[in-house]
Formats: C-alpha cells, structure tokens, sequence
C-alpha cells in the first residue's frame, strides 16, 4: 500500500469537499469548474486505486468533454441558481436513508484490498488476470464454472502437447499486456459494442434535438 | 476501529453518492440536478473500483519487471469504463433537452417550470 | 489491517515522493478555497487551472509511488485537457460562445 | 343433421345474421328480412332440440379451452331449453314489434339497433346451454355487452346516464361477486375441493362439504356471491338498472324483460342452485333462508314502488321487479315443486310481460303517452292494444284463464310441498303471505289502468288530437303474444315435460 | 516543403518517443511502427490543410536558436519565482501591482508568442492584452520595476527571430 | 553516486513542494485576481519543472527506460508552453470583461 | 479569439502532436492504458481546440457535419462489422479466431484492433458533434452570465 | 441464432430498415420461442465470442425471456409499421432517419435486455434503450413542449433508476465476484446462504442491501408505486408511436428484469421467504392498482389517461408475480402480453386520433366513433380489455391472477383487483361514451378513417388482444411454461 493510502484519505477528502461544493455553489459556471476539478482529483484518486485505465477515461472526460458540454450549455442557458430553500429536508432524509441502507451493507463485506475477497477469489480474477481462459473448442458452450473448469483442463493439457505451437502464433505472446483491454475489446467487447452504442445514441440525441435550433442552421450535416 | 480502516473507502464514496442524489433531488436548477446526478454515478465508479483493489496490488497492466506482480482487480476497470462512458452520453442527452427547455419555457428551474405548466394547460 | 500494514511500508517507502505527494495535495486543498470561494469567476478559472497542473503532476508522481511510471500518459492527457478546458471557458467568457 | 350441429348452427346464425344486418344497412327492407329470417331460423333450430333434451341425449359441444381446463362449452339440458325456447320464441314477435315501433317513431341508427339483436340472442343461447359456470359467466357478459347499445339507443343524456347504471350495476355485480364465485370454484376444482365445474346434477359440493375440505361457511358465502353476482335477477339491491334501463326504446324494454336479459338473471339462479349448489345441498347447509326473505321483501317493495309509479313503463319495470323475485323466491323454498314453479314462472312472466310492454309501445307510438294518467278512455281507440294489455294484466295477477295462474298455482302448492318438510314454518308461512300480498297489490296497480281505458272517458287534450291503433306490425306482435298468454293455459306440454325433468334432476 | 518535411520527422520523434515499440523483427512492434508513420503522414497532412506553420515566419531558424534562449528563462524564472515567493510569504504582502505598456518590434507570429509567453512566464509580469496595432503589450506587475527586465528579454527573442528585428 | 541522486531529489522534491505550497498560499492571500495570477502562473510552473527534474532523476536511479525520461520532458515543454498562453488568457478575459486591477492600499477582494 | 496571436498559436501548434498523441492511445491501447475511447476524445479534443480559437465554421471546413454523422454511424458498424464477419465466418459472434481461423490466439489482436478503431471513430465523430451542436446557436436574449466582479 | 445479427442492423437510415429489422427480429424471435419451448433443458445459451460464461457475456434464452422477446418484437414490428405516416406527422422530416436510428436502438436495447445472461450487460442495454427513449421522448416538443419536462424528468428518474441498479449489482458482485446471473445465483445459494443459519453469516447484510437497491432501482424503471413520478407525463407528452412503444415493451421489460432478479439471480426462497419483499411488492402493487385506476378516471387528456391507466397494469403484473406461485406468475407473463396488445393498441389508436385532429383530449374524441369506426372500434375493445370484460386478453390475465390471489390466500388483493377492473369500467366507460354520444363540435376539422399502415396495425393489436382472450391457450402454455421454469430453477 505505501503511502498511497495517505494520498488516498486525503483526496477522498478533497473530493468530498469538491463533491459538496459542486452541489451547493449557486453560480452554475462555478458548479461546472468546481466539478471539473472535481475529475481531476478523481483521475488522480483513480491512479492511486491502480485504474490506470479509469484515469485516463476520466481525464478525456472530465477534463474534456463534460467541461464543454457544462460551458456549452450555461451558453445557451444562463448560469444563475434560483435561490430555494437551503435545506431540502425531504431529500435530505431520503438520502440519509439510502446512505443507511448503503452502509448497513458494508457491515459484512469483505475488507477494502482484501486479497482475500470473494471478488479476487472467484476465477474470473484468474482468468483475467492470468488470461488462462480457454474457448471452447465445440463453439457451443459452458453453463457453469465447473462445465468449464473441466474443459479448462483439457485444453491445457492439449497446449502442453503442443506447447511451442501454440507460443509462435501468438501476437503478444500469450499475453495481452493491458488486461483491461483485454477485457473491454475481447471477453466482453459485447458489453464495448453497446457503449459504442449508447455514444451514437447520445450523438444522434444530439444531433435530433439540438440541430436546426435558431441560429444552428442545418449546414452540412445529414439532417 | 478496524471496522473504520476496514471499510472507509467504501463509506467515503457511499457519502459521494448520497450528496450527488442529494443534489439530484434537492436541486431545482436542471444543470445542478444533471450536474449532482452524474456526481452520484461518480460515486458508484468509486465503489466498483474500490471493490477491485487488492491491497500491495499494481495496475493491472502486465508489468514484465517483477517475478509474479499482484494486480489489482481489473474487471471493475473494465466496467467503470462503460459506466463513465454511458454517465457522459446521459450528460449530453441531458443537456440537449434543457437546452430545448430554456428555449421553449424560458427558464431551467424546476419550480419555474412546474408553475409555467400550472398556468397554461397545455 | 490497513494501518498496520501502511505503518509497516512506511519506514521503506519513499518518504520524499509522498512528502511532495502531500503538499502537492496541501496545495490543492489551498487552491480549491480559492475556488470555492471566488470571488470572481476568474480566481476560479485560475484556481482551477493550478489545481490541473498540480493534478497532473500528481498522477506522474502517484505512478512512480507505485514504482509503475510507465503510466506518465495520463498525466500528459491531464496537462492537454486541462488546457483545452480552461480555453473553452475563456471563449465561453469573451464571446459568450464556444464555436 | 346431429345435434352438436344444431347446436352449433344456434349459436352461430344469430352471428351470421348480425354480419347480415349490418351489410344490408342501407336497405331497410332487407335488413328487417334478415332479422326476421334470422328469427325464424334461430327458433327453428333451438326448437329442433327439443326432442334431444326429451330424450335425454348427451350433447355436448366444446368450443374451445380459453384457459387450460376451463373449456367454453355447451351441453343440451332441460332447464336451458326453457329459456332458450322462450328466448328464441318470443324474440320473433319482439322483432316484428320492433319494426313497427322503429319506424313509428323515426328513431335513428337502426342498423346497429337490428344488428345488437342476434348477438344478445346468441349470448342468451350461450348462457342456457353453457356446460360450465364459466361458460355461463361470460355469456352472461356478452349479453349485458351487447344490450348495452340496446338501452343507450336514443343517445341523449338521460339514455348514456341510464347506460351508465345499467351497465355498472351489472358489471360490478358480475365481476366483483360472480367472477370472484366464479374463479374460486375454479380454484377449488383445481384443488380438487369440487367435483367439477361443469352444471352436475345435485350440484358440485356435496363431497368436499361432506369431507369438511370446504368450509360450510364459505359455501354460504359463494352462494351468496352468486346470487348477487347474478345483478340481472334484479334482487334488491341490485335492481337499480331495470328501471334505469326503461329510457330504451320499447322493444328494447321488451327485450330485456320478457325475452333475454331478466330471465337470463332468473335463469341463472335457478341453474347455479340446481346444477352448481344443490337444493339437496342448500337445504343441508340452510342456505334458502335469506334469499326466501331477501326475494320476499323485492316483491313486496317492488310491488309497492309500482304502485306510486306514473309512468306506464316504470310501473312495468317494478313489477317485473317484483315477479322476478317470485321465480327467486320459488328457487330459495329448495323444494323440487318449487324449481318447478320457478322454470313455469319463467315461461309465464315472459309472456305476459311483453304483452304488456308490447302494450306500452303501442299506446306510445299511436298516441305519444307514456304517463297512467294519460290513458283514460284509450281502450275505447285502441281496442286491439288495450285488450292485449288486459290479458297481460290478468297473468300478472293470476287470474284464469291466462298463464300466470300456472305458475301461481305451482308456487303455492310447492310452499304446501315444502310444510311438509319437518322443520319450523316459518318461511312458509311468510312466503305465503308474500304471494297473498303481492297479488293484492299486483292487481292494485294493474287493474286501475284497466279502468282507465276502458270505462274512464278521453280526456280534453286527448280529443282534439285523435289517433288510432299503432301500426300493423306492432299490433301483430302484441296479439300474438297476448294469444300466447291465453293459449299457453292450455296447452303447455312442452314447457311442462321439460320443468318436469327438471324436477326430476332436482329430486 | 520542407518545414512539413520537418514536422513530420518531429511528429516521428514525438510518435517514438510516446511508443517505444521500436523492434522491426516482432509482429506487433513493425505494425505499430507502420501505425505511427501513417499517423504522422496523417497529422501532418491535416496541418497543410490547415495552413499551419506559414504564417509563424522562419520556424526552422526559430526553432534553431531557442535552446540557449529557454536556458536564460529557465534562469530568470528561478530567479523571479523566488522574488515572488519571497512576496508571498511576507507577512505584510509585499506587493504594488501596476499596468505597464511594454512595445515591441517583433514580425513573425511566433516570436511574439515566445516574448508574449517569457513575459508571462518570468514571475512578476504577465501579459494582459497583447495589441497588434500599436504593436505593444500591456503588462501587469506585481511590484514596480519589474519592466526594467523586459528590454533585455525582447532583445534575445528579436535575436532569436534573426531577420528583420530592430534592436 | 546513489546517495547523490538521492539527495538530489530530496532537495528537488523539497523544493518544488516549497514553491507549490507557494504559489497555493500567494493565491489564497493576493489581495485581487491580477496579484493572485502571479503566484499561480509560475511558482506552479517551476514546481512542475523541480517535480519533473526529480522524477527524471528517479528514472535515472531505477534505470526506467528513456521513455518516462522522454515523457517527462515533453510534460514540462508542454507546461511551458501551455501555462503562459493559459494565464494570458485568463488575464485578457479579466482585463476587457472590465475587471480592474487592485491598487496598493484598496481594500483587498 | 482568433484575433490573439497566442490562442492562435497554441491552436496551430497543438493540433498535430495532440493528433498524434490520440493515435499512439488508439494503437497502443493493448499495451498501456487507453485505447479507442481515450483516443476518440483526445483527436476530437484537438479540432475542437482549433475549433474554439478560429470559430466553430472554421473547424467545419476541416470536417463537415457530413463527415462527422457518418463517422459515427460507421465507427459502429466496424465494430459491429467485425462481430458479424466472424460469425459469417462459422464461428459466434465476435470470436476473433474466425479472423485467422486455424490459429488460435492469432485473430485476437486483429480483431481487438479493428474493434478499438471503431469505437475510437464513433467517439471522436460524436464528441465533435457534442461541440457542434452545443455550441451553435444563439443564447436566448436574456441569457445573462453573471460575473461576480468585485 | 441469426436473432443478434438483426439486433446490430441497427442503424436504420429510414424506415424502410426499421420495418424489415423488427419484421425479421419477430421471425427470429417466434423461432427462437420455440426452439426454447421444444429444447429439452429449456434454455439456449448463445456465447459472444465463444468465451465461456463467466467470462464473457452469453445470452441465455429460457421460456421466460423468450416470451418477452416474442412480446416485445410483436409490438415493435406492429408499431414500427405504424410509425411511418404518425411518426411523419409529428416529427420533422429531415430528422426521420435520426427518428428511426435511435428507434431502432430503443428497441435493440429491450430485445437485448430480455435475453442477456449478463447482470453488468443488462445495465448496458438498459442505458441503450434508455437513453434513446429519453430522446424520444423530448421529440414530442413539436406538439407541445411539455414533451421537454417530462423527457428531463424521466432521464433524472430513470438514471438514479439505472445508478440504483448498478449499485445493487455492485454488492452482489463485491460478494460473489462474478457478473453472470447464473453464476451469481449459483454462488449466493451454494456458498454465501448455507452459511446464514450458522453462527458466521457471511455477507448476509451486503447481499440484502444489494438486492433492496436493485428492487429500488428496477422499480423506477418499472415504475411501481410509488416510484411512478415518470411516466405519466412521458407517456402523454411523447410522439404517439413512442408511447405506444413505451407503454406496451419499456415497463414490461422493467417488469421481466425484476423478475430475473427475484427468481433467478438471488433467488426466490431468499427474496420472499428470508427478506419477505412479497410483501412490499403486494402493498405497492395493491396501490399501483387503486392509485393509477383512480388518477386514469381523474384525466381529461385520454394520453394521460392511459398512461396512468398503464401504472395500474403495472400493478397487476407486479402483483402476479408478487404472489410467488405458478398461477400468479403465469399471470404476470400473460399480462405482460396481453397488456402489451392492449394498451399498445389503445395508444396506436389514440395516435390516429391525434394524427387526425391534433390532440388527444376527451373533448376532441366526441362523437369520432362515427368519423373513425374501425379504430374507435379497436380503442373500445382495448378498453373493455383493461376492465377484463370475458372474451378480451385483459380477461385471461385477471382470471389468472385472481384465481392465483385465491390460491394464495390472499383474498384481499384479489378484491382489489376486482375493484380495480370497476374503477377501470368508470375510466374506460367515460371514453367510450365520449367517443360514441359526445356531440361533436360544429367547427371541428372534418376527420376521416386513418390510413391504411396506421389501421392495420391499430386493428392487429385489437384483434390480438381479442383472439387471445378468446383463445389463451397459446399464451397460457407459454406462461405456464415460463412460470414452472421460473419456479423449478428457483431453489
Ligand atoms: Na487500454
Ligand atoms: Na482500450
């Protein structure tokens, strides 16, 4: 752990305050900064939890595109809070419920970096981790762990057999180097494709409400 | 006190989460309510990634130098990736609609907006 | 277990990174009341571009903490972004538009 | 031809002739040839029956399973037979009437007027020789659907108020007491609590009574669902939408309480105790007390509410209210005379009562009166309709040498039947009062009209505006009817052969 | 020609320096390297048909000339970052601040960029608003004074700009 | 040697953790946003650059490869060229919005 | 701010390293963190730099609305495209091995490849689109941004 | 399992793609309904990129799920056909194509929904449809701008929805380390229950703060009472095809996932036995039914009307499977189906009417049963089906679901299921009586009978929700199937 976990507490508390700030700050264009540093803390928070991958996404995101859009929108908005009550007390307590509830849940789990922990011991982090997992040679498929254990095993058993074989062709030589890659682009690119998905659709979303607008002609575009 | 160094990670976010959906509830602006509600989403990816963490572990980025490296976790990586992609694609749709809202209703305030509504039944 | 264990990894850690880690952080929390507390729009633009600086910074540093540098990307996406952020807000600010 | 055919062919003609009807919307001719036609056919085919339920055959016709195990079927049965030849029958005059009185009155949307018609005769076949409570369930539904355009013919406000109670009291009564029945036998079934939920002699219960899988009281309370659930046997206090239902058309009225709908109500009634409760059953379990005073006290109110009503037509609807609760009555003794009585009632009260309200339309359409008040010296311009609505008056009452003595006759002699039981007297007693009773007040409310007509001279008003009889049709219809009335005093083999075997199921 | 010629071998650099996957001979590194040569091919091809690097003046000779130039700063920035630390820390606030106008001479865009930019970078001044016409800038300082060290800057930049500077 | 470079970056460490310190308590107690750019400008700037040396010398210590070295300096170029023009920004925006600077011995804001 | 010869230059300048930047992420998704997503946003983030210093219809001439709606349509078809071919090829969808069929793991980082400059394509078209669109158009009339001076 | 190459046809450049992708979507999916039904284990596994469940995503498709499918690419292939002159009317034109696009994914989203094996996949999917309907939605602005509010409304609600989702499968998976839901199902009731009895109960309050989130979560996108406050505004605001679509696949949907999660991801012994959330769904469901009837009798605009109508349907499936018996979720599976044909064809049909006049007010419905025979004529019957008048759909879904209430004792829901239906007759009857004795007004534009690709769907989905109140055995032996699925995987 190092002293990661000194950094850690401190820009989890930073990030409270910044979360806080976010939420009270009743100039919206303050709001919109105040959350991008916001992502900037938690791209570092992110580094510090070994999500190298998270970070960067929250860097081209948070930095990025989340501050145009804020900026974009205050443009067309105006930046002013109304003034309303200072305490909402309805949501106040909704919140403290779910928080309750949330923390009531924590009780029994497993340590925060517990080795140990159900998430860990299960033999997706293996798999992953140690990208062991093999396909199915039929194409047609295992209904659980044990199915597939069982199927592991042969395999394995049949790359010994023909073990040099099977090194050559590999293009990163057995491993692809970034795990989460692996994972987002191989075991579940299905789930990738649909955020490729949901990126279109929000740009179609767009593209549908906000092209034409007045003063947005239609130059160019599809529409 | 173990409990707390146990668990304060988990607590710290669940606290995120709660002044984001405090915001989302409590706040009448539309902009603050989509600013506190992707706040809250933030919260959740800080669950899921404290979830992955493995105590002495590394990033989960092959790293040839040392002899047997523990990674951490790097399944609630690849989730929160689409998590963060899927909070900024709500955004822009979010935005887009109040953009829409300003210019048919005048205002982005939900009091404001509820009232305009009151008045002409349309 | 937490602490024990960061006591424990202190004495060999590298204490000089994690000072500069913690004052780089210091001086996050200084600027963050600054932009917090305005009062103008531009101490918070200013603020918030410091804090992207020292973010940045703390990113490399957190890689080499991890004795994992390799990630220095990230910080220099942070450098790039936080520029092309603070450019959008001043254009928001001049011409009352982005394009 | 067999006689799932038949059946078949019962159900399907009235259909077939709406399909018709509606095609031949633009010509009106035509289109009342059809009904007629369809008429004809429909009774021809119901009446060919006969001899299958005489001889008691087994004739069934599944039509399909809506829900597994819950088909919608159909089986030829003695008590069905009744009503469906009454249905059937009294249908014809009913559209002969129909076409006098619609075009009398230039009333509009004929077509869809016509075409309710067959589909609320076919709902009505439906429900006489449903096979299974379901069956008879959504028959039942059908028809309160189908009569619903029937009663909001006029379209005015007062008619989609009036629509409004008629089909809510129905509905609800439907759904919330007999559907709940309903599915809960089906639940028992599916339990095996029930023997069946098919109409079985002595009825469906005496096992899981006898074997103490179903609690007594909850048998009570299904009987009392049902009864309630059955809104169209018009037991008070859910009798509130046949008068509701009077701002119809005539012939609609008509329809409702002499031909389909009331008798539908009764029908059902007496079916259920019969084939789903038992009367052996009933009487075990002492079922037949509340329904005797809650039947009494309808006739005995409804009876009293006829006699302050002025309008003709709202003074019919409480008496049928008050006659259908006799046919009640007769089921709650649970006796076999007085199911007999019952399904003789049916037939009895079905043919004075449109007489009666063939009567009403005529004096309308003829001369625009829809008050008592009005009718004085009316007998005297329109013989014909006025004599008719005597002969009607008198089987109300139960005088010789109409119909409605039959009956009575069968009634009181199934309350003798039932003293004969061992038991307190109690409810004999209080029904005989009740007949007693209602037949002096029956005759209250009747015969002054009568002398109305007849020896009171024409009013002021009335003798500027002459007019005569109604039309041609009308007054066929209401003769036919009015020389059912009579006839079927004497000669009443059919209905009597098929109450018999009724009787026979019952004991 | 040939200052694309040069950016692409710069934005090669760049490309190798980020990568690193410099082995010919395996598989994956030789389709990286292809990757990163088209990229290059790519961005330096957008930037022509952006029109970049025309209007800046003489890149090459700037480009030239500017590492003995940035040691100086490198130097003056220590030098004025610890004068306005000094400023910071003392308990009074040590500061006067005032607007200079400081004027120019420099032709190619990039030259006043670079002055533009040591002005600002060097701790003390900053460049408020830089106006083309008049050729000057506006400076805000932090203690009076502090213009004194901006003749010797624009002087270096105007050598570094080479042609056509007045000195 | 190792000792060296490790003294080394403790002093560059240290102080580039002094100037960052720095330039964050000169922007919290500048008396206006002009004074305050000051401080937040370029006491960041050299921060960053003493960080970058550090590190640089760190990569040099556990022999990481030439391309953190690589990347390290590339950050610092881009911060010198992107933190001035950002700062001037900033600046020109305050200064035509009509924001005025402070003069000594107004009330600080 | 086209009218400031810094902004101009700093747009100029950054446009072609940061483009080169976002490739090296796209490419190198699979060794070191990054990939389609980060590299999508970084090439948008470079036009939409450009775009901000010379004016939104500036950063169009370079890329038409046109091209960008199609881009996104088609960074998903290519992933999209990939899963289908492997499935035309025999196998389930998205199992690369049908890319280099006989050799197994050999498809895999084709595959990975083409998807990532999928998503990299969809995500660079619609981040631009976001900057299209959210910053056309005029602000209402009393759309006031308040500075808080003083 | 040519069924995914259509679910990525997507991006429809008109609607001439959409029709042909959901016309083939329905194919494949009445195909694969009846793959399943004939397979022997009932299910079919189909594994995207042939990696092995746990780690990759596979789509598992059982008699339930598979029903759902069915349902939902009915109405979809229905609507879309419909959709080409409503849609045409009410949206610009230049923005069909973007129109179909994002239709076309709102419908990918809930087919992938249904099917996925994959609790993190499904949130994805979930996102998909989500976020295209928020779009669609706020495409109703043309037509009133009250469409913007209620989009806006629905994104906020239905995102702390999906946030509430993905924080549930957080602590599921925090406890058992995998995402599958079959694998995850296999965990929780292999090693993390037996341990509960025990004097250690192992993450015995994670478990159940997870599932309490999830149910929260997916009762927003469900819309259970009380977490309804979206949808009658998007259903009323939206473009007529959008609510037709929304109201008769997007809840059902909602409903089947949590479904999924009940029975076959934690369980149903621990859902309703252990944590005893029957209860919760029975009060809420029992609300659902009396609030949205009495708010649906309350509207004057006959959208909102169905749209409040809708949250008492709601409430009946809920209650179906609230009842934890064959019988009750035999009838949540019915009346998915039926309510899918009942309400999408009284939407549709509303949608001629608002094609035709402009509104949907109850005063702009006067008098049409004579201007618009056929399609009143279908709205009517959908109505008698929400009463559940016999012969109608509606009628199966309640027999069955009464009969279950009876068999479950629970005699008071079944009363309110029938009080239900009455108040269903006062809001159904105050149409239907508008529509055939309103008079309509002097100065109102003339209306004709609707175009033929609108009519015909319109009087499908009538017809169907006739036909299978007529005959429900079809659908009777699905359901019955799915539900003794549902219950013998159940532990
Ligand atoms: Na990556
Ligand atoms: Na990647």
């Amino acid at each position: 752990m190092n002293g990661i976990l000194i950094i850690d507490l401190i820009l989890l508390a930073l990030l409270l305050i910044t979360a806080v700030a976010t939420v009270e700050v009743r100039n919206l264009f303050a709001a919109a900064m105040i959350s991008s540093i916001y992502s900037l803390l938690m791209a570092c928070f992110w580094t510090s939890m070994d999500a190298v991958d998270v970070a960067y996404t929250e860097a081209a995101v948070g930095a990025g595109i989340s501050t145009i859009l804020l900026i974009g929108t205050l443009v067309l908005t105006g930046s002013r809070e109304t003034v309303r009550k200072a305490v909402h007390w309805p949501a106040l307590l909704t919140c403290l419920a779910a928080g309750a509830v949330l923390i009531y849940g924590t009780l029994d789990m497993p340590a925060f970096g517990d080795p140990n922990a159900p998430a860990q011991q299960h033999p997706l982090y293996s798999g992953y981790t140690q990208q062991n997992i093999v396909k199915s040679p039929v194409g047609k498929s295992h209904e659980n762990v044990e199915a597939y254990n069982a199927a592991q095993a042969e395999a394995q058993a049949h790359a010994e057999h023909e073990g040099e074989h099977a090194e050559h062709h590999d293009f990163y030589h057995g491993h692809v180097p970034n795990q989460v890659t692996s994972i987002i682009v191989d075991y579940r690119a299905f789930d990738t494709m649909f955020e490729t998905c949901v990126i279109f659709t929000a740009g179609l979303g767009l593209i549908v409400l906000l092209r034409g607008r007045k003063g947005n002609p239609l130059r160019g575009g599809l529409l | 006190m173990q409990i707390v160094f146990d668990y304060y990670n988990y607590w710290i976010c669940i606290i995120l989460m709660m002044v984001g959906f405090y915001g989302v509830i409590a706040k009448t602006n539309l902009v603050k309510k989509a600013l506190s509600l992707s706040l809250f989403q933030t919260g959740i990816l800080v669950f899921y990634i404290s979830i992955g963490k493995v105590e002495g572990g590394t990033a989960p980025v092959l790293d040839k130098s040392v002899d047997n490296p523990v990674y951490s976790n790097p399944l609630p990586h690849a989730l929160m990736l689409t998590a963060i992609v899927v909070g900024v694609a709500t955004l822009a749709v979010a935005m887009a609609i109040i953009v829409n809202i300003r210019e048919r209703y005048g205002t982005i305030d939900e009091q404001d907006l509820e009232q305009l509504e009151h008045e002409t039944q349309d | 277990m937490m602490l024990a264990v960061a006591a424990e990894s202190m004495l060999r850690t590298d204490i000089p990174t994690l000072v500069g880690g913690v004052a780089l952080l210091t001086g996050v929390l200084l600027l963050l009341v600054r932009a917090i507390a305005g009062p103008t729009t531009y101490d918070r633009i200013l603020a918030m571009n410091a804090i992207g600086t020292k973010a940045a910074l703390m990113i490399a540093l957190i890689g080499f903490m991890t004795e994992r540098p390799d990630f220095l990307d990230i910080a220099l996406v942070y450098a790039i972004l936080n520029f092309l952020a603070t450019i959008a807000i001043l254009k928001f600010i001049r011409h009352r538009r982005l394009g | 031809m067999n006689a799932e055919l038949i059946l078949t062919l019962a159900l399907g003609v009235p259909l077939l002739g709406t399909l018709l009807i509606v095609m031949a919307g633009r010509v009106p001719n035509l289109r009342e040839a059809f009904t007629l036609l369809t008429a004809l056919v429909t009774f021809g085919l119901v009446a060919s029956l006969y001899p299958y339920v005489i001889h008691q055959q087994q004739v069934r016709l599944e039509l399909l399973s809506v829900i597994p195990g819950v088909p919608l079927a159909f089986k030829l049965e003695p008590l069905g037979m009744v009503y469906a030849l009454v249905a059937t029958l009294l249908w014809i005059p009913n559209s002969l009437y129909a076409f006098g009185y619609m075009r009398g009155n230039n009333e509009k949307h004929q077509t869809r007027f016509y075409a309710c018609f067959p589909l609320a005769i076919a709902s009505a076949i439906g429900i006489a020789f449903a096979e299974n409570i379901f069956t008879m369930f959504v028959f039942y539904e059908t028809l309160t659907f189908s009569t619903f355009p029937l009663v909001t013919h006029k379209g005015n406000s007062d008619a989609v108020k009036s629509g409004r109670i008629y089909l809510g009291v129905l509905l609800t009564t439907s759904v919330c007491f007999q559907l709940l029945a309903v599915m809960w036998i089906v639940a028992l079934a599916n339990q095996g609590d029930v023997s069946s939920i098919d109409f079985t002699r002595g009825g469906i219960f005496r096992e899981g009574l006898a074997s103490n899988a179903i609690d007594p009281g909850i048998f009570g309370l299904l009987f009392f669902l049902y009864i309630y659930g059955i809104g169209k046997a018009a037991v008070m206090p859910v009798h509130r939408w046949l008068p509701a239902a009077m701002v119809a058309p005539t012939p609609v009225s008509a329809f409702l309480h002499a031909v389909a709908v009331v008798k539908a109500g009764v029908f059902c009634v007496i079916k259920v105790t019969v084939y789903v409760f038992g009367v052996d059953t009933l009487r075990r379990y002492d079922q037949g007390g509340w329904l005797l005073y809650a039947a009494g006290g309808t006739i005995l109110v409804g009876s009293l509410i006829a006699l302050f009503q002025d309008n003709l037509k709202k003074r019919l609807a409480y008496s049928t209210i008050s006659q259908l609760s006799y046919i009640v009555m007769a089921t709650a003794l649970l006796t076999p005379l007085s199911i007999f009585a019952a399904v003789v009632h049916i037939v009895a009260h079905a043919f004075g009562k449109i007489t009666l309200f063939f009567a009403a339309g005529s004096v309308y359409t003829a001369g625009h009166k829809t008050q008592v008040s009005q009718l004085d010296g009316i007998g005297r311009r329109m013989p014909w309709t006025m004599g008719a609505f005597t002969v009607g008056t008198l089987s109300m009452i139960g005088v010789p040498p109409v119909v409605g003595l039959v009956s009575k006759w069968y009634l009181i002699n199934s309350v003798i039947e039932s003293w004969r039981i061992p038991g307190g007297h109690f409810d004999e007693i209080f029904a005989l009062t009740v007949i007693l009773l209602s037949t002096l007040l029956n005759a209250g409310y009747f015969l002054p009209i009568v002398y109305r007509a007849f020896f009171k001279p024409l009013s002021d008003a009335d003798q500027k505006h002459p007019h005569g009889e109604a039309p041609w049709p009308i007054v066929t219809a209401l003769m036919f009817t009015a020389g059912l009335t009579l006839f079927f005093f004497f000669w009443n083999k059919p209905v009597m052969e098929l109450a018999e075997l009724v009787r026979r199921a019952v004991g | 020609m040939l200052r694309h010629l040069l950016l692409f071998v710069v934005l090669c650099g760049f490309w190798a320096v980020l990568s690193g996957q410099l082995d010919w001979s395996d598989t994956h590194q030789r389709y990286l390297m292809i990757c990163g040569v088209v990229s290059c091919a790519l961005a330096t091809l957008l930037s022509w048909r952006v029109g970049f690097l025309y209007e800046e003046g003489n890149v090459i000779r700037i480009m030239l000339r500017q590492p003995p130039y940035l040691l100086w700063l490198l130097w003056q920035i220590v030098v004025s970052n610890w004068d306005v630390a000094r400023r910071v820390w003392s308990p009074k606030l040590d500061v006067d601040p005032s607007l200079v106008k400081a004027p120019y001479t420099l032709k190619s865009e990039l030259a006043i960029a670079i002055y533009a930019n040591s002005i600002t970078l060097t701790p003390g001044t900053v460049t408020v608003q830089i106006d083309a016409e008049r050729k000057q800038f506006l400076v805000h300082q932090l203690s009076p004074g502090g213009e004194a060290g901006l003749k010797p800057m624009h002087d270096k930049v105007a050598h570094v700009e080479g042609e056509g500077a007045e000195t | 040697m190792q000792a060296f470079l490790d003294v080394l970056v403790w002093i560059l460490l240290g102080l580039g953790s002094f100037f960052s310190i720095t330039a964050a308590v000169g922007v919290l107690r500048f008396p206006d946003f002009y004074t305050r750019l000051h401080p937040a400008g370029k006491n960041d700037t050299l921060g960053v650059m003493l960080f970058c040396a550090a590190m640089l010398i760190e990569c040099l210590k556990y022999d990481y490869s030439y391309l953190i070295a690589g990347r390290l300096v590339l950050m610092v170029l881009f911060m010198l060229m992107a933190s001035p023009i950002a700062c001037h920004a900033i600046t020109q925006a305050a200064y035509v919005d009509g924001l005025r600077p402070w003069k000594k011995g107004e009330p600080r804001r | 701010m086209k009218d400031n010869v810094l902004m101009r230059i700093a747009a100029r300048w950054n446009m072609p390293f940061m483009l080169i930047f976002a490739l090296y992420t796209q490419t190198h998704g699979e060794l070191g963190p990054g990939g389609g997503f980060q590299s999508g946003v970084m090439i948008a983030a470079a036009f939409i730099v450009y775009g901000m210093v010379f004016g939104g219809h500036e950063m169009r001439r370079i890329v038409p609305r046109w091209v960008t709606d199609i881009a996104a349509g088609l960074g998903v078809l290519i992933y999209a495209g990939t899963g289908v071919y492997c499935m035309l090829m025999g196998y389930e969808f998205l199992d690369y091995t049908a890319i280099m069929p006989g050799n197994p793991g050999g498809g895999a980082p084709w595959g990975m490849t083409s998807v990532e400059y999928g998503v990299g394509i969809t995500v660079a078209a619609v981040m631009i689109t976001v900057f299209n669109e959210i910053t056309e158009g005029t602000a209402p009339e009393d759309s006031t941004i308040i500075m808080e001076k003083q | 399992m040519g069924l995914i190459t259509s679910i990525i046809g997507r991006r429809g450049l008109g609607w001439y793609l959409a029709m042909g992708t959901t016309a083939a979507v329905l194919a494949m999916s009445i195909q694969l309904l009846a793959n399943v039904l004939d397979s022997g284990t009932q299910t079919v596994t189909y594994l995207m990129g042939n990696w092995p469940t746990p780690f990759g995503i596979g789509y598992v498709v059982d008699p339930l799920n598979a029903s759902v499918l069915v349902i939902v690419s009915i109405i979809s292939a229905v609507v879309t056909l419909y959709a080409r002159k409503s849609v045409a009317s009410e949206i610009a034109h230049n923005r069909l194509h973007f129109f179909y696009a994002l239709w076309l994914f709102c419908i990918t989203g809930l087919l992938g929904i249904t099917i996925t094996g994959d609790a993190f996949n499904l949130y994805v999917l979930l996102e998909i449809s989500s976020l295209s309907t928020y779009t669609l939605v706020a495409l109703g602005r043309n037509r009133n701008r009250r469409a913007l509010t209620a989009a806006i409304n629905y994104l906020v609600l239905g995102s702390i929805g999906a946030c509430f989702y993905l924080l549930g499968i957080a602590y599921l998976y925090m406890v058992t380390g995998s995402l599958n839901i079959a694998d995850i199902h296999n965990i929780l009731v292999n090693k993390v229950f037996p341990t509960w009895g025990t004097d250690a109960p192992q993450y015995r309050t994670t478990v159940i703060a997870g599932f309490a989130f999830m149910s929260v979560g997916l009762s927003l996108k469900l819309a259970l009472f009380p977490l309804h406050g979206w949808l009658p505004n998007a259903y009323t605001y939206s473009p007529s095809a959008v609510s037709a679509l929304l109201a008769s696949t997007a809840t059902k949907v909602g409903a089947y996932v949590f479904i999924r999660v009940i029975f076959t991801l934690v369980g149903v012994n621990f859902a309703y036995t252990v944590l005893h959330t029957d209860t919760v769904l029975m009060i809420s469901a029992g609300a659902a039914i009396l609030f949205g009837s009495w708010m649906a009798f309350r509207q004057t605009n006959v959208k909102k009307l169905l749209a409040y109508s809708s949250l008492g349907q709601i409430g009946y499936i809920t209650l179906g499977f609230a009842l934890g018996n064959v019988g009750g979720l035999t009838a949540s599976v019915i009346h998915l189906f039926n309510h899918a044909l009942t309400k999408g064809g009284m939407f549709l049909a509303l949608g001629v009417v608002a094609y035709r006049t402009g509104h949907t007010r109850l005063k702009d419905l006067q008098g049409l049963g004579r201007k618009l025979p056929l399609t009143m004529a279908a709205f009517t019957a959908g109505g008698l089906g929400l009463i559940g008048v016999p012969l109608t759909a509606g009628f199966i879904s309640k027999w069955y679901l009464v009969s279950s209430c009876i068999e479950a004792g629970r005699y008071e829901m079944a009363a309110i299921v029938l009080i239900g239906s009455m108040i269903a007759l006062l809001y159904t009857w105050k149409v239907v009586e508008t529509i055939y004795f309103g008079k309509r007004d002097e100065n109102a534009p003339v209306v004709k009978e609707a175009p033929v690709t609108m009519l015909v769907p319109v009087l499908l989905l009538a017809g169907g929700s006739i036909y299978f109140g007529i005959d429900a055995s079809l659908t009777s032996r699905v359901a019955t199937a799915a539900a003794h699925f549902l219950l013998g995987g159940a532990p």
